[in-house]
């Protein structure tokens, strides 16, 4: 039975990654990509968690969490370039 | 699945190999990671999918998936990163000097050696 | 143009040693789970980005004081040191040795000289990233 | 190492010492130092001649390359002997010469001599060496001491010219006749000549036979400047004189014989040895002497002169071959030719010594060689005069000089080829002698312009640099010595027959001389009124009345198309070339990336593609492969779609967002496949490249893709389709043929109990496989010290200034 | 020590890493690499004194047996190359000194060149063929790095398609590596031969073949995957250009010779027949390319295309004769292409640029350079007694007993073609007499010359002794004949 309905949010969650690469593709605007990158990260996470339930192993779990960290630089990366329009600054005094 | 993954590789190639035949020095090393992509996807392949557990002892399971195909891929990604590093570093240098990138204008010819 | 970035630099200290615990668990965890000397470096030198993007360059430049660089031929002394261990004992190069230990503290733990090497690993993925983003990032 | 090897080397030692000599004693001309070293090895070869008029033989070996079975075996015998004496003789009377002719203070001696005395070297080895490798090597190595010696004034463009085509000629032929030789040693399965000689009859049945002897042939043909290879040697004459008569008239050219005459053991035989060396040799006789005719430069006619005795001797060999077709000695016509061929050879090399040191003598006196501007140097040069009439008297086959004697018996060879009955000679035989005459005649006109155009008719002091006076007595000694010679061997031909002209003759024809058994060779002088003695009153006659009509008729000459010339075909093959490899080169060097990586896939497409037709290589077999679930298709194409949005994307931010989300992709596959591990460095590694890709791509411009054409648009899909398509093809099948158990189940046996881990991969990574990773760490340290690098130091000047410091 | 053909990679990694630690004084790097390699060259030595006497040296990498883990065989072909290898890199060190400049020298030149020799020699002793890729890729990105040490522009064009083209072939290595591992379940390679040849048959295995050859061709520089090569060698100075053109494509040549002795030996009609009408179409190429330039280091780098065609020529023979050729002519080839680019160098340090058009009449005033360069083309193109002459007489002969007449003629005559590019090349720049006259002071050439002219010495010697040289060729040779020697020998059977 969980098998089935962890089945069925697989393919759900298959469908909003599809989703999420329209926006990707569609843009129009940087912050909607951005955004759109954040979310399949979530999406990432989710599916990496419903797989390691299936698969009954612990062996994603690093993975899952790994994933949280390097959506959450990604996007304060993104979000640092679109305010500042630069990442990393060599001196900000100046 | 293995045939999917490597029609799934092949389309990567391809397209890999049509973005290096671009002019714009940009889509090139993009080209590159897509063709280390196929690649890696390929290697994967050819270790055999999903025939176990993941390579970790422990869990009790009549059979794990190949390791060698995954440590070696562990491998080449890191190899295909520095490369691509170095790679993106040498045209981002190209674009400073020569003022382009667009490999058009990049051919060289002997006049100017 | 000058912009305030308490929270952030706040949080990124804050968080900046959560992702060190866990590039270092990674690290230890890697002769038996997934994890190991690569993703633990990668992990460290993600860490640190994090500070670049919260602070800049130069203030990270100091609160360091080491040379990435340095950290690269360190990195590769203990690898290369690990694996050329072997010479001494005439046994063939990259020969790894452990054992068990009872140790305070951690109780019941195996001590392998692919640690070592691991290490050595790790040392060089932090030296190597740091390097290119530091040095892309001088450039610009 | 025997006294025969020292004898080959001690002219390169002797070469060694000659810069010293030259710096140490600046005093003295360096000739004299030099001179020494011909006479010594002149007079201490003469004690073999009691050996080889028995008909006898000395060999020494010693070890070179013996595992290759390459030795360096020094043979005597009547034939190395003859070259011998004349390399040695010919060689002293040339440092002689060149001790007055070359200024101690002007030239650079030093180059002149090292040159010399390795050319000396290279030519004792060349005749003394049995085994053909290092016959070979002596070879070229006369090659190559003929290049630098013609290249010796380099700063003229003629002479670098000459030089580079007289080697380029020499070496091609040289390394024809190596190949020659190697199919011999196929053949024979071994390098020594006299090994070969003696499995002459197997080797003549032998597939391979003809072949060998055609690219031997080329080695002779080459080197003795016969046609159509002749080309190199009138362009040699830019060398000083003294080479010119000791390399391109004396010995070096007379390389070519020797191997002909060496090889003629083995090769002659054949019917095709004959013809081929026969008529090549005849035509090359005519062809020159009809185009000596019509030289303005003293040297350039002595030049086609040789070319056209050389072919003289070169028919002579290859009608002396018809000899080995009779069983006995008796009656056997033939051998005659072959001793007028080693007569010739030795006269030759005195007449023409001579001429080319009077040339010599006659440039030095009045600054140049061009018979246009000289004339009636008679009275002011007596003694000049005197020597270039034996000379050439002799050239034209007058009595009573050694030349008459010669071309006496070359006509008869002739007249006697024609009424054998071998070989289809009976059609064709009658074209032998009176080509043979006709060449004879020409032989005869140039001989008289070389005289008489030089020292008659009217003197024109006006068109000469110098005012020509007689040479000093030093350079005169040796043209005086090789003039008496001449005379000498013209009255007493029989101080040479059986000393030197019978044991190198039977060194060429000895299948047919019974043990202990000697050729006939005496030479009379007068032997009646036959049919070669005529032909010489005609050459006489008709040489006179043609060389005073020369006004009339050398307009002919004209009609010849100027530009179909063998040299013009020579020169516009090397400029076709170079200039068209140029062109080709340009046309696919093209230094577009795009071009090559087009040339690459498409050679990869076509080659694979080939080769799984071919072999029938595509296997396609899913019997064991894992199940596709609906997600996963899912995946799939969230991968392709963010593919194929970087191959439409207008911006660079998509595209490297796009080559992210790829590599997640992937990375999620990687989690599918049950692959932990390389799903977190991949995650990570994908980050660092997207923040790179950033990073790098701050400051590009902002549209950085570049219109393509269309043609070249589909073109690229096309490669890139059939490169993905063979990819996945190899793939497919590759996974179906799965024919062996994998490795791998020793890993997951051991890695807990032997390396002492649980997560199988990271100990692959660090122990099992643990040296791959010290090396990739390696790569990265590389790659990050190389990143360093090139942000950091920034070289300003060009590429060149680089070797500067 | 049983880790003796561990020595020729970890020296060179020690030194690296030393050299990394001390890389702020140039003096001490200058030592240190002196040190370093003149160590390696002698530790390449005892173990070829070894092999000579002992056979094949193995050393199971981390006490794994083989097939499983990673071993290292030092047979008599790789060691011969190894040593070549460092005798050239530390020739190539020591004219670093004077040529490379300080620039360079303070960003890492001494450790990347060191990388590279660990590289290459890696790459000549790995048993694996993974781990064959791992060498490949560290020599492949010292090499990157070095082509574009420097920045000048023209380094940065070509380094782009340098890389482009090498990124490609690694690509396809991995995936070759992937076909093979799938089909024989292996990575060592004594045990990938072991396996094939009980599935001879297989058309998958021709296929690997060919796609072997393309990537290995793709180094190696055979035709028609050899345009990226004139431009990119170009590019670099020529210490660098020396380590190129002598040790890169020849690693590729190497990888052939091994793979196509061990592996692909089963299907040689197909295979081998390919291989020898690539390599006579890589000789035309390549000489068509010598002839078209009047630019010292184009006219030079086109021989090495040459070279790579008869190189391969020999081992499409595949006789035990050609072989033996082939490994004669390898090594040769490495010393003397190494020596020629070092000379070359100093004739365009000298004249100020590579353009022969421009220069002419150095003979006056550097004749030592001048005669030692004419006798290194000499030895080019293998006029004997020098060193290319055994190699290539082997190669030849075998191709005329094999009945490949033609393939034999071309290979005789392309000699003819190498010796007419170098020679035009030595009058055009020595005895020409120069537009401009040359400036009476002379430059500073002495420690220049020395490592160069001790590698055309080394050339001659090697020509010359080539009879000392023959029992260790032959041992090399035995083992490629004879694949089950090295079969045994790595899998201790």
């Amino acid at each position: 039975m969980i098998d089935i309905v962890l089945k069925i949010t697989l393919v759900l969650l298959a469908i909003a990654m599809l989703g999420l690469t329209y926006r990707l593709v569609k843009g129009p605007t940087t912050p909607d990509r951005v955004i759109a990158l954040d979310a399949m990260g979530v999406n990432l996470v989710s599916i990496a968690a419903i797989l390691s339930i299936l698969l009954n192993t612990s062996n994603f779990l690093d993975i899952i969490l790994l994933i949280g960290i390097l959506a959450f630089i990604g996007t304060v990366a993104f979000a640092k370039f679109l305010e500042k329009g630069e990442i990393i600054e060599y001196d900000r005094d100046q | 699945m293995e045939i999917l993954m490597c029609i799934v590789a092949g389309l990567l190639f391809a397209a890999a190999v049509y973005l290096m035949l671009s002019k714009s020095l940009l889509r090139i090393i993009v080209g590159t990671g897509l063709l280390s992509h196929g690649t890696h996807l390929m290697l994967l392949t050819m270790g055999g999918l999903k025939t176990g557990a993941a390579p970790v002892l422990g869990e009790n399971t009549a059979s794990y998936t190949d390791p060698i195909p995954q440590a070696l891929i562990l491998t080449a990604i890191v190899i295909s990163f520095g490369v691509t590093a170095v790679f993106l570093v040498i045209a981002y240098r190209a674009y400073q000097e020569l003022g382009t990138d667009n490999m058009d204008q990049l051919k060289g010819t002997e006049a100017d050696d | 143009m000058k912009t305030n970035d308490v929270i952030f630099q706040t949080i990124a200290k804050v968080v900046f040693f959560m992702i060190i615990f866990f590039a270092v668990h990674l690290f230890f965890a890697g002769h038996y789970h997934p994890g190991g000397g690569f993703v633990g470096g990668l992990l460290t030198s993600g860490a640190i980005v994090l500070l670049m993007l919260a602070f800049d360059m130069k203030t990270i430049k100091k609160g360091f004081l080491i040379d990435f660089k340095w950290l690269i031929s360190l990195g590769l002394l203990f690898s290369a040191g690990t694996a050329a261990g072997s010479l001494i004992f005439n046994v063939p190069f990259f020969t790894h040795a452990y054992d068990y230990f009872q140790l305070p503290l951690f109780g019941k733990t195996s001590l392998h000289t692919a640690m070592l090497f691991d290490l050595g690993v790790y040392l060089v993925v932090i030296g190597v990233t740091m390097t290119i983003i530091q040095t892309i990032g001088e450039s610009e | 190492m025997s006294l025969l090897h020292w004898a080959i080397l001690a002219p390169f030692i002797m070469a060694a010492c000659v810069p010293f000599v030259r710096k140490k004693a600046t005093a003295i001309h360096t000739g004299w130092f030099v001179l020494i070293l011909p006479l010594v090895l002149f007079v201490s070869f003469l004690q073999y001649l009691p050996v080889t008029m028995k008909n006898d033989s000395i060999m020494q070996t010693a070890d070179w390359i013996p595992s290759l079975g390459i030795n360096f075996t020094a043979y005597v015998d009547g034939l190395s002997l003859l070259f011998v004496l004349l390399i040695t003789g010919i060689g002293a009377l040339v440092v002689l010469y060149s001790i007055y002719y070359l200024s101690k203070t002007k030239e650079s001696l030093q180059h002149f001599y090292v040159y010399l005395l390795m050319f000396m070297g290279a030519m004792l080895g060349v005749v003394l060496s049995d085994n053909v490798i290092t016959l070979y090597m002596f070879w070229e190595l006369t090659s190559i001491s003929s290049f630098l010696l013609i290249a010796y004034w380099f700063d003229r463009d003629r002479s670098r010219y000459g030089a580079l085509k007289s080697m380029l000629i020499t070496v091609f032929g040289g390394l024809m006749m190596l190949g020659g030789f190697l199919v011999l040693s196929i053949m024979g399965n071994t390098f020594s000549i006299r090994e070969l000689a003696a499995q002459a009859p197997e080797l003549n049945n032998h597939p391979l036979f003809l072949l060998a002897m055609i690219l031997i042939l080329f080695g002779a043909f080459t080197k003795s400047a016969q046609f159509p290879f002749y080309i190199w040697l009138p362009d040699a004459m830019e060398a000083p004189t003294p080479v010119s008569a000791y390399l391109h008239s004396a010995t070096m050219v007379k390389a070519g014989i020797y191997l002909v005459a060496r090889f003629s053991p083995i090769f002659a035989f054949s019917g095709y040895w004959f013809w081929i060396v026969g008529t090549v040799g005849l035509f090359t006789m005519v062809w020159a002497s009809f185009n000596a005719v019509k030289q303005t430069d003293l040297k350039g006619i002595l030049a086609f002169s040789t070319v056209s005795q050389l072919g003289l001797i070169m028919s002579l060999l290859g009608a002396g071959s018809a000899a080995l077709h009779f069983d006995s000695l008796d009656d056997n016509l033939y051998t005659a030719a072959v001793i007028a061929a080693v007569f010739h050879l030795i006269n030759h090399a005195t007449f023409k010594g001579s001429l080319f040191m009077v040339t010599g003598i006659i440039d030095h006196e009045t600054g140049t060689r061009d018979i246009r501007r000289l004339g009636g140097l008679m009275s002011l040069m007596p003694i000049t005069f005197t020597l270039s009439v034996i000379g050439a008297f002799s050239m034209a086959g007058l009595p009573p000089f050694n030349g008459f004697l010669s071309k006496e018996m070359f006509l008869l060879s002739m007249v006697q080829l024609a009424e054998l009955d071998l070989f289809n000679l009976e059609t064709w035989g009658l074209l032998f002698p009176v080509l043979a005459w006709i060449g004879s005649v020409f032989t005869f006109i140039y001989s008289m312009i070389i005289v008489f155009r030089v020292f008659g008719g009217k003197f024109q002091p006006e068109k000469l640099e110098k005012k020509p006076h007689e040479a000093p007595f030093g350079m005169l000694i040796s043209p005086i010595v090789l003039a008496s010679l001449v005379i000498l061997f013209g009255l007493f031909p029989n101080l040479l027959s059986y000393s030197l002209i019978q044991p190198a003759a039977a060194s060429i024809v000895p299948s047919i001389i019974p043990n202990g058994g000697q050729l006939d060779v005496h030479i009379s002088f007068w032997h009646g009124f036959t049919t070669e003695f005529m032909m010489t009153i005609g050459v006489v006659i008709i040489g006179i009345i043609l060389y005073k009509f020369l006004p009339k008729w050398i307009g002919m000459y004209d009609y010849f198309p100027g530009k179909v010339t063998l040299n013009n075909l020579y020169n516009a093959s090397l400029y076709t070339a170079e200039r068209g490899s140029h062109s080709l080169t340009k046309s696919y060097m093209t230094g577009f990336i795009r071009s090559y990586l087009v040339y690459i896939f498409a050679f990869f497409i076509t080659i694979l593609g080939f080769t799984i037709w071919v072999k029938g290589a595509f296997r396609f077999d899913s019997s064991n492969t894992a199940s596709i679930g609906f997600y996963e298709v899912g995946l799939v194409i969230v991968l392709l779609i963010a593919t194929a949005t970087i191959l439409i994307a207008k911006s660079r931010l998509t595209s490297i967002i796009s080559l992210g989300a790829v590599g997640y992709s992937v990375s999620l596959f990687f989690i599918i496949f049950r692959a932990p591990d390389l799903a977190l460095t991949q995650l990570v590694i994908e980050t660092v490249s997207t923040a790179l890709f950033l990073l790098c791509f701050y400051h590009l411009p902002k549209l950085s893709r570049h219109e393509e054409k269309r043609r070249f648009q589909i073109g690229n899909a096309v490669i890139a389709a059939g490169v993905g398509l063979i990819v996945a093809l190899i793939g497919i099948s590759a996974h179906s043929t799965k024919l062996f158990p994998s490795i791998n189940e020793y890993y997951i046996k051991n890695t807990y109990t032997k390396a002492g881990g649980e997560n199988m991969v990271n100990v692959i990574l660090v122990d099992f496989r643990g040296f791959d990773t010290l090396f990739e760490i390696a790569v990265l340290s590389v790659a990050a010290l190389g990143i360093y690098g090139l942000i950091k130091l920034r070289l300003e000047k060009g590429g060149e200034q680089n070797e500067n410091e | 020590m049983i880790n003796l053909p561990v020595l020729p990679i970890l020296i060179p990694l020690i030194a690296a890493i030393v050299l990394l630690f001390v890389s702020k004084s140039i003096l001490a790097q200058r030592v240190v690499s002196v040190i370093a390699s003149a160590s390696t060259v002698v530790s390449a030595m005892i173990l070829m004194a070894k092999v000579k006497s002992d056979g094949i040296q193995t050393v199971d990498m981390g006490s794994w047996p083989a097939p499983f883990g990673i071993t290292l065989v030092s047979d008599m072909l790789s060691i011969l190359l190894v040593l070549t290898a460092s005798i050239i890199t530390l020739c190539v060190v020591l004219y670093s000194f004077r040529s490379i400049g300080n620039g360079r020298e303070r960003f890492y030149y001494y450790p990347i060149v060191q990388f590279l020799l660990l590289g290459v020699n890696g790459s000549f002793t790995t048993g694996d063929i993974f781990n064959l890729f791992v060498f490949f890729e560290i020599m492949l990105m010292s090499s990157y790095v070095l082509i574009v040490i420097g920045g000048t522009k023209i380094q940065l064009r070509e380094s782009i398609k340098y890389i482009l083209v090498n990124v490609i072939s690694s690509a396809i290595f991995v995936i070759a590596v992937g076909f093979l591992y799938s089909v024989t379940g292996s990575l060592n390679m004594a045990h990938i031969s072991a396996r094939i040849s009980e599935i001879s048959t297989e058309p998958i295995i021709t296929v690997l073949a060919v796609l072997f050859l393309i990537i290995f061709g793709l180094k190696g520089a055979i035709f028609p995957l050899y345009f990226w090569l004139p431009g990119s060698y170009a590019a670099p100075p020529a210490p660098i250009l020396a380590l190129f053109g002598s040790l890169l494509t020849k690693v590729g040549i190497y990888a052939i010779l091994r793979t196509y002795t061990l592996f692909f030996y089963h299907d040689q009609p197909f295979t081998h027949d390919l291989m020898s009408l690539l390599a006579l179409l890589t000789i035309v190429a390549g000489v068509i390319g010598a002839l078209a330039y009047r630019d010292v280091k184009q006219i030079l780098i086109y021989n090495i295309v040459i070279a790579v065609g008869v190189l391969l020529f020999g081992i499409a023979t595949m006789t035990e004769e050609s072989i033996a050729g082939t490994v004669f002519y390898l090594i040769h080839d490495m010393i003397i292409k190494a020596a020629l680019f070092l000379l070359g160098g100093m004739i365009i340090y000298i004249a100020g640029t590579s353009n022969l058009t421009k220069m002419g009449g150095l003979i006056r005033q550097y004749p030592a350079l001048g005669w030692t360069f004419l006798l290194a083309s000499f030895g080019l193109a293998g006029i004997p007694p020098l060193s290319g002459f055994s190699g290539k007489l082997l190669i030849v002969r075998s191709g005329f007993s094999e009945g490949e007449y033609v393939g034999a003629i071309v290979v005789l005559l392309s000699s003819l073609a190498v010796l007419y590019s170098v020679v035009n090349l030595f009058m055009e720049a020595f005895w020409k007499t120069p537009e401009t006259p040359l400036p009476d002071v002379k430059k500073r050439t002495g420690s220049l010359f020395i490592p160069a002219a001790s590698l055309v010495l080394l050339s001659v010697l090697y020509g010359v002794g080539t009879e000392a040289v023959y029992p260790y060729v032959m041992q090399a040779v035995q083992t490629l004949i004879h694949p089950e020697i090295y079969i045994d020998a790595v899998l201790k059977e």
